[in-house]
């Protein structure tokens, strides 16, 4: 089917496309092109200006230089109202649906259907449309709910719907999986594959090789603002996809030293339940070890994580770090150095607009300044020798974190927790929207803790990070612990029959 | 996460707070004495709450923008005294009401561009044109009232039709009116947008920038038509006529369950946050309840109302 | 995300020391015009005189400064004042002792400080709303204890703290240079002022970060309060006496100051100091307006243009500068 | 629901606390006044709780919770009218504005005394009221006297706008007149409040190296610029207007020169026994317009006692017609 795809004229193509903001070159005469019927994968690293070309081709932003060919014809200016009659439409990483508006009005915004009243909704053929867009995407739900009341996966769908009731003829999705369980994941590429019968070209972002692969026709990977390679899938392998991003190779097995010898119990969690969901889970972790929480989306690992750092109240249970029990806030957590990466890096892990080096102190304030008078010069140097350690690219610590890319603003909440002096961690998903080389660097980063005798508890979507990274892992299923594996049994497939629901 | 919780919440804790409080006044004050429950009286608190209510359905929508407007009393009371003033000049009703219109929606349209064109938060900007609007009004005035007015304007207030005082009809009308514009209309969904998601907004081609405008213009100009029935029940124009009734109807649209982020609004808990604090106004009068109880009471309101809500969307 | 990336990548800091620049400048052009439009303004005496009606604005806007760092408001100042000088005053003509008036303002002040703080960290309500709620109530009692009246009288010792001199200098003004000291060393040079900063920023990663978001938006309320508590005292020794009214109308020109002042009501950016310079411009107004006999009618529209001017183009240079 | 019923019957029981024992009084008057805040007003809600005392009737005060807010004593009419109290004693926030409350009094037929500021329309039983020309007058004539007709004077005025201001500035003004000796410096509102009196004070001593002499529209804001005087170790004569028990101690001290008297416990006094024996269909006096009284330090011994020990004068004493 590729190569009768590629036999065809671009629907829509970019020719020599650059971008530049101030003091970045954001796009450098990039060219790319998509046919109909196919799925072309664009690969890049975090800044390699793969959301610059994304706001470019559904017309957010406007090229310094550059053509665009519709079907073959030069176009000078593609506006959003252009792009939405070419057929291109965006689901970005970031929802844009209205959370206090119900799916209808969120599908059909700003195209809604104008009634007999003159002004006035035609709100009987708005739920109907609806109803019809969602039924050709099998989502059985009532279009009158509000957005705010959906789950991740089914916010998705409804960014899929507005996207399709468009006639979409072209549909850019970023990284769509990434809040997506495994099974949402299957029911995703399904549409996309019966989307693609239907003719609708597909640009899909994403870091996942192993997706890649499994959808993809064309790749093009960028860097560095430059379009370094297009390639059919067929004609790769990840190997050189990764060193066509990162501009070295590198080792997706990330290299892992297991720990044979496990220190003391850090960290003993007994039959815990909390509001949130979660009920009777005990684990425990040991120093030097990393410990994985595999399951679903939505199975209570994030929860359980809140639960031990005294972020959400517990019901029932105990947990003890060190032995000692825990009373259950984030404060003793912290006191006592316990340490939450959270999921959610901008909005529980940093405050965006403060600088590195006021992110890199704020947990351990009180530990380095015991008198309470601080010394902007003490954590300036403190935070100086985090982002050496860490190596954190910024040019000083005076730099607001904001503009940080992802993986760096991960170190610095990991820096933030090594300044505090923490020897027990909780990373909830530590490698979401961050690229391959920085991925790799993180996991080296955790590995590194473990060596120097930290605790480690792991939350991952992706099996393989378990699997490459866990010296052993607890599956979760429904807010229960489903399942313990050693290092033996510690394999994709054993995740995946834990955490399925029987 | 959130799933497992909405899941489990039963439908009765959804009750909003003001519903509560209001439906708690109503029976209190009906039991406490025999002159409440009247239809006059009645009437009479819905008249009494029309001005306000008609500033809080506009402070409604500019609330779920995540905005505020604090030059709203200001701005009744500079459009009053242009109505009286013109029609005083004039002698023309329609002049004058056109006057008063013309002001609001000037201020309002003024309001969004400092907003929206320029980018000054909406507490700050509407806050230096309260003080323009202020400003204006005591200084063309000269702090005095603007009398003379013909009756034909006063019977907006004191007048009925069909048996129904006409402020009650106005009232009623403009909440069908900003219910329809919130629910059943472009610019609706656009109100939630701006509150909940600008950048969706943009990507449907709309132009939030735009949108936002008119959201002030209209707050403008609903303060420009309540000034008309303000001067109607004054039979005059006063320069501080209208001094704080911003922040009035900005409780009575918190009080009404609406918060102050992502565009999460409900405009009918407005229309019972107005009615709350003008039941409990006139009930405590009826009580002969002494002023500074009267003035605790208010505040005490306003607190409780938030205080369930905070206690319901509690885990 | 990606857009912030890709901004121009300056220091943050150096726009913050140009926009606190912007505001000097401000300040000392508005000096500047009214010096050459009235021979009166350049003198000792007018100095002085300005300085004196700062520090009373500057006592109450500092506290709130901290209260909007976390994103917060405090639109109870005003009726805090009321209620702290009553009583304040009612101690003082009952004891004779201006220390235990002192105590009873700035007690009753952190008082209702907490009150507040609870409403809003522990209840979770809405700042705005609370204190609104708080307003009302607090007004109520003000006009329930003093039913009408009003206290007038106090000893010299007292009043010495409002209406005094030490070496040519009010008493007031050194005041307000002792917590502009205390304000800024607070905010940049103790741990919690640094926890401040980061929880206006960002509420959820500072508690996740082990901070007790609760105690420290308790201590920022009580601040505030204790702040309206002193505020009301200097009132109440300027005035020698008070009234059930004697905050109304202070509470949105204190939150002027702190706006005009750089202060961002979204939170995590500001300064004690540039709240002082919010104080400064608009004592200047009202001062130069009563030099210039100019009608008092145009104050506030006088106070608004001047809000809007400061604010927008602090919004422009923002905007557009790097 | 259980909260909906805990909620009324605390509304309830709050609401019988709050409003107090029912007295067992013939006639109830509603008393409308301006605020909580000015102690003139106090003084006229204990006079005319004094005079219904005394006749055995009952009053009810009703006090908008904003100061001033003409919309909400509007409201308070209204609801007023609904409980149909016999009589009202009315102080309208604005003389103009509350015209149409007067109004729908008067359709309610319920009988309004006014007193204070006088209502620019309705038909009402009487008006009591004192004469802020003459007071005005009398008081700055009391005052250029004393500096014997030659100096520098500044006026301070209340809030722009309102009756007594606009009355006793041209009393002040009219006594200047006649004394072509004296110069008026300047003439700022400092809107009858003392803080606003003191901080314009303030500036106004720095404007002008010499000022003798102050007239101030009403006590709070002599009292503001007196301190403002110390404050700046200047030395002014001061007069204000109220006749303030706060006044008359500084005339007692000889700080304040004087205070032109205008006595709200005698006009609550007047309101409410014009109002009560209009009820009880006695012969009542159309209007009652006070004298002028100067409160100085020859006379200010009558004006000591708290106006909760005095006694209301004789209805037949005042009638000056």
């Amino acid at each position: 089917m590729s190569a009768e795809s590629h036999s065809a004229a671009p629907l829509f193509a970019l020719q020599g496309i650059s971008k530049q903001f101030p003091g970045v070159r954001a796009l450098d005469d990039v060219s790319f092109d998509i046919r109909a019927g196919e799925t072309h994968m664009l690969l890049g690293e975090n800044g390699a200006g793969k959301s610059t070309l994304m706001k470019i081709l559904c017309g957010a932003y406007r090229p310094d230089a550059g053509a665009f060919l519709v079907s073959g014809e030069p176009v000078s200016v593609i506006t959003p109202a252009d792009a939405r009659r070419l057929g291109i439409a965006v689901i970005f990483q970031e929802f844009t649906l209205v959370p206090y508006l119900d799916i209808a009005h969120n599908v059909f915004l700003g195209r809604e259907f104008p009634g007999r009243i003159p002004g006035l909704i035609d709100r009987g053929r708005l739920y109907r449309e609806t109803r019809r867009v969602l039924d050709t995407i099998g989502f059985d739900i009532d279009p009158r709910l509000p957005v705010h009341r959906l789950g991740v996966a089914q916010q998705q769908m409804v960014e899929i719907a507005k996207a399709l009731s468009q006639d979409a003829r072209i549909l850019v999705m970023d990284e769509p999986t990434a809040a997506l369980s495994e099974r949402e994941t299957e029911r995703l590429f399904a549409m996309i594959a019966r989307l693609k019968a239907r003719g609708v070209a597909i640009v899909y972002i994403s870091h996942r090789l192993a997706e890649v692969f499994a959808l993809g026709d064309r790749i093009t990977v960028l860097r560095d603002g430059r379009k370094v390679a297009s390639v059919l899938a067929a004609q790769t392998t990840p190997d050189e996809l990764v060193r066509l991003m990162v501009g070295r190779s590198i080792d997706t097995t990330y290299g892992r030293h297991f720990c044979d010898s496990p220190g003391d119990l850090a960290l003993e969690v007994k039959g815990i339940s909390a509001d949130s969901g979660i009920s009777d889970v005990s684990l425990t972790v040991r120093a030097g070890e990393i410990v994985g929480l595999a399951g679903l989306v939505g199975s209570g690992r994030s929860e359980v994580a809140r639960a031990i750092f005294g972020a959400d109240r517990i019901t029932a249970g105990e947990i003890r770090m060190f032995g000692a029990p825990m009373d259950g806030s984030p404060q003793d957590s912290a006191r006592r150095g316990m340490a939450l990466i959270p999921e959610n890096r901008k909005t529980q892990g940093l405050a965006l607009a403060r600088s590195v080096g006021d992110n890199i102190v704020l947990a351990g304030l009180r530990k380095m300044f015991r008198s309470g008078i601080f010394s902007p010069r003490r954590a300036t140097e403190a935070a100086q020798a985090v982002i050496e350690r860490l190596r954190i690219a910024t040019p000083s610590p005076r730099r607001t974190v904001g503009f940080l890319s992802g993986g760096n603003q991960q170190k610095v909440v990991v820096g933030k927790w090594l300044n505090a002096g923490a020897r027990f961690f909780i990373f909830d998903e530590p490698t979401r929207g961050i690229d391959v080389g920085a991925k790799a660097e993180i996991f080296k980063l955790i590995d590194g803790l473990a060596r120097e005798g930290a605790a480690i508890l792991m939350i991952s979507s992706e099996q393989s990070e378990i699997v490459h990274v866990c010296d052993r892992a607890y599956v979760m299923r429904a807010g229960r612990i489903a399942g313990e594996l050693a290092r033996q049994q510690l394999t994709e497939a054993n995740i995946v029959r834990l955490g399925m629901h029987q | 996460m959130s799933q497992i919780r909405t899941a489990a919440l039963p439908a009765l804790a959804r009750v909003p707070g003001v519903a509560i409080v209001l439906v708690a006044l109503l029976v209190g004050f009906s039991l406490a004495g025999p002159r409440f429950l009247t239809p006059a009286n009645i009437a009479n608190i819905l008249m009494q709450s029309t001005v306000l209510i008609l500033l809080a359905l506009p402070m409604t929508l500019i609330i779920m923008t995540e905005g505020l407007d604090l030059s709203m009393g200001a701005v009744l009371t500079l459009a009053s005294i242009a109505l009286a003033m013109t029609v005083v000049a004039t002698g023309s009703p329609a002049l004058g009401f056109l006057a008063g219109l013309a002001v609001g929606l000037g201020f309002g349209l003024a309001n969004g561009a400092l907003v929206a064109l320029i980018g000054i938060p909406p507490f700050i900007a509407t806050l230096g044109t309260l003080g323009i609007a202020q400003g204006l009004a005591l200084a063309v005035t000269d702090g005095q009232s603007v009398v003379g007015i013909p009756p034909s304007i006063e019977r907006v207030y004191s007048g009925t039709l069909f048996a129904v005082p006409i402020p009650i009809i106005i009232g009623a009308a403009a909440y069908a009116l900003g219910h329809l514009l919130l629910y059943h209309t472009r610019f609706g969904a656009a109100v939630f947008a701006l509150g909940g998601n600008r950048e969706a907004l943009r990507l449907a081609g709309a132009s939030d920038r735009a949108m936002l405008i008119v959201v002030y213009a209209v707050g403008g100009l609903m303060a420009g038509f309540a000034a008309l029935l303000m001067t109607a029940r004054m039979n005059s124009a006063h320069p501080t006529a209208g001094i704080g009734l911003e922040f009035d109807a900005i409780a009575a649209v918190a009080v009404g369950g609406t918060s102050f982020e992502r565009g999460n609004g409900w405009l009918f808990g407005t229309l019972l946050g107005v009615v709350a604090v003008g039941v409990l106004r006139n009930g405590l009068n009826l009580l002969a309840v002494p002023s500074s109880a009267q003035v605790a009471c208010i505040g005490a309101l306003v607190i409780l109302a938030l205080f369930i809500d905070a206690l319901r969307s509690r885990p | 995300m990606s857009q912030m990336a890709e901004t121009r990548p300056r220091l943050a800091l150096s726009r913050d020391v140009l926009q606190a620049f912007y505001r000097l400048l401000a300040a000392a052009l508005l000096c500047a015009a009214l010096a050459l439009a009235s021979d009166a303004f350049l003198t000792l005496g007018n100095i002085l005189n300005v300085l004196r009606q700062t520090a009373l604005l500057f006592l109450m806007a500092s506290g709130l400064t901290l209260v909007i760092l976390t994103a917060g408001l405090d639109l109870s100042v005003g009726a805090n004042i009321g209620l702290s000088a009553c009583l304040a005053a009612s101690v003082i003509q009952a004891t004779g002792s201006a220390g235990l008036g002192v105590a009873t303002g700035i007690g009753c002040g952190a008082l209702i400080g907490i009150c507040n703080g609870a409403l809003v960290a522990w209840l979770r309500i809405p700042s705005f709303i609370a204190t609104y709620g708080m307003m009302w109530m607090l007004t109520g009692v003000t006009y329930y204890y003093m039913a009408g009246e009003t206290i007038h009288g106090f000893p010299p010792s007292f009043r010495q703290f409002g209406s005094g001199y030490l070496l040519g200098v009010p008493i007031p003004v050194y005041v307000m240079v002792l917590f502009l000291g205390i304000g800024t060393l607070f905010a940049q040079r103790t741990i919690w002022g640094q926890q401040i900063y980061a929880l206006g920023a960002n509420p959820e990663a500072t508690r996740l970060s082990g901070v007790p978001v609760e105690r420290r938006l308790l201590l920022v309320y009580t601040f505030s309060g204790a702040m309206a508590g002193l505020a009301s005292l200097i009132i109440l020794a300027r005035i020698n006496s008070a009234q059930g009214d004697i905050g109304e109308e202070l509470t949105l020109p204190a939150i002027a100051a702190v706006l005009i002042g750089g202060t961002s009501l979204f939170g995590g950016s500001g300064s004690v100091s540039g709240t002082l310079i919010g104080a400064l411009i608009l004592t200047l107004v009202l001062n130069g307006m009563n030099l210039l006999q100019i009608n008092a009618s145009w104050q506030p529209l006088a106070t608004g243009l001047i809000i809007l001017l400061a604010v927008g183009i602090d919004t422009i240079t923002r905007r557009t500068a790097p | 629901m259980k909260t909906i019923v805990s909620l009324a019957a605390l509304v309830v029981l709050a609401g019988q606390v709050l409003a107090g024992p029912a007295l067992a009084a013939n006639e109830t008057i509603a008393v409308f006044t301006k605020n909580q805040t000015n102690p003139y007003f106090q003084a006229v809600r204990v006079g005319s709780e004094t005079a219904a005392k005394s006749l055995g009737a009952k009053v009810i005060q009703y006090i908008p919770t904003k100061p001033d807010s003409i919309p909400e004593q509007l409201s308070q009419v209204e609801d007023v009218i609904v409980k149909k109290p016999d009589a009202i004693l009315f102080i309208p926030v604005d003389y103009k504005a509350l015209v149409p409350a007067v109004e729908k009094i008067n359709a309610a037929g319920i009988p309004v005394t006014n007193i204070t500021d006088r209502i620019a329309g309705g038909k009402l039983v009487a008006y009591v009221g004192a004469d802020d020309y003459n007071i005005g007058l009398a008081t700055a004539r009391h005052l250029l006297k004393q500096m014997g007709g030659k100096g520098n004077v500044v006026i301070l005025e209340g809030v722009k706008g309102s009756l007594t201001n606009t009355d006793r500035v041209r009393g002040f003004n009219d006594a200047l007149k006649e004394n072509s000796g004296v110069k008026l410096l300047a003439s700022q509102p400092a809107n009858y409040q003392r803080l606003n009196a003191l901080q314009v004070m303030e500036n106004l001593i720095q404007s002008f190296p010499q000022i003798d002499g102050v007239l101030a529209a009403n006590d709070p804001m002599a009292v503001g610029a007196l301190e403002a005087l110390d404050g700046a170790n200047r030395k002014a004569l001061v007069v204000g207007i109220n006749g303030s028990k706060e006044a008359v101690e500084m005339i007692k001290a000889g700080r304040l020169l004087a205070s032109g008297d205008f006595n709200g416990f005698i006009q609550g006094c007047l309101g409410v026994e014009i109002a009560i024996r209009n009820l009880r269909k006695e012969q009542t006096p159309k209007e009652i317009i006070l004298k002028p009284v100067v409160i100085e330090k020859s006379n200010f011994q009558a004006y000591e006692a708290p106006v909760e020990q005095r006694t209301c004068p004789k209805l037949s004493d005042m009638v000056t017609n």
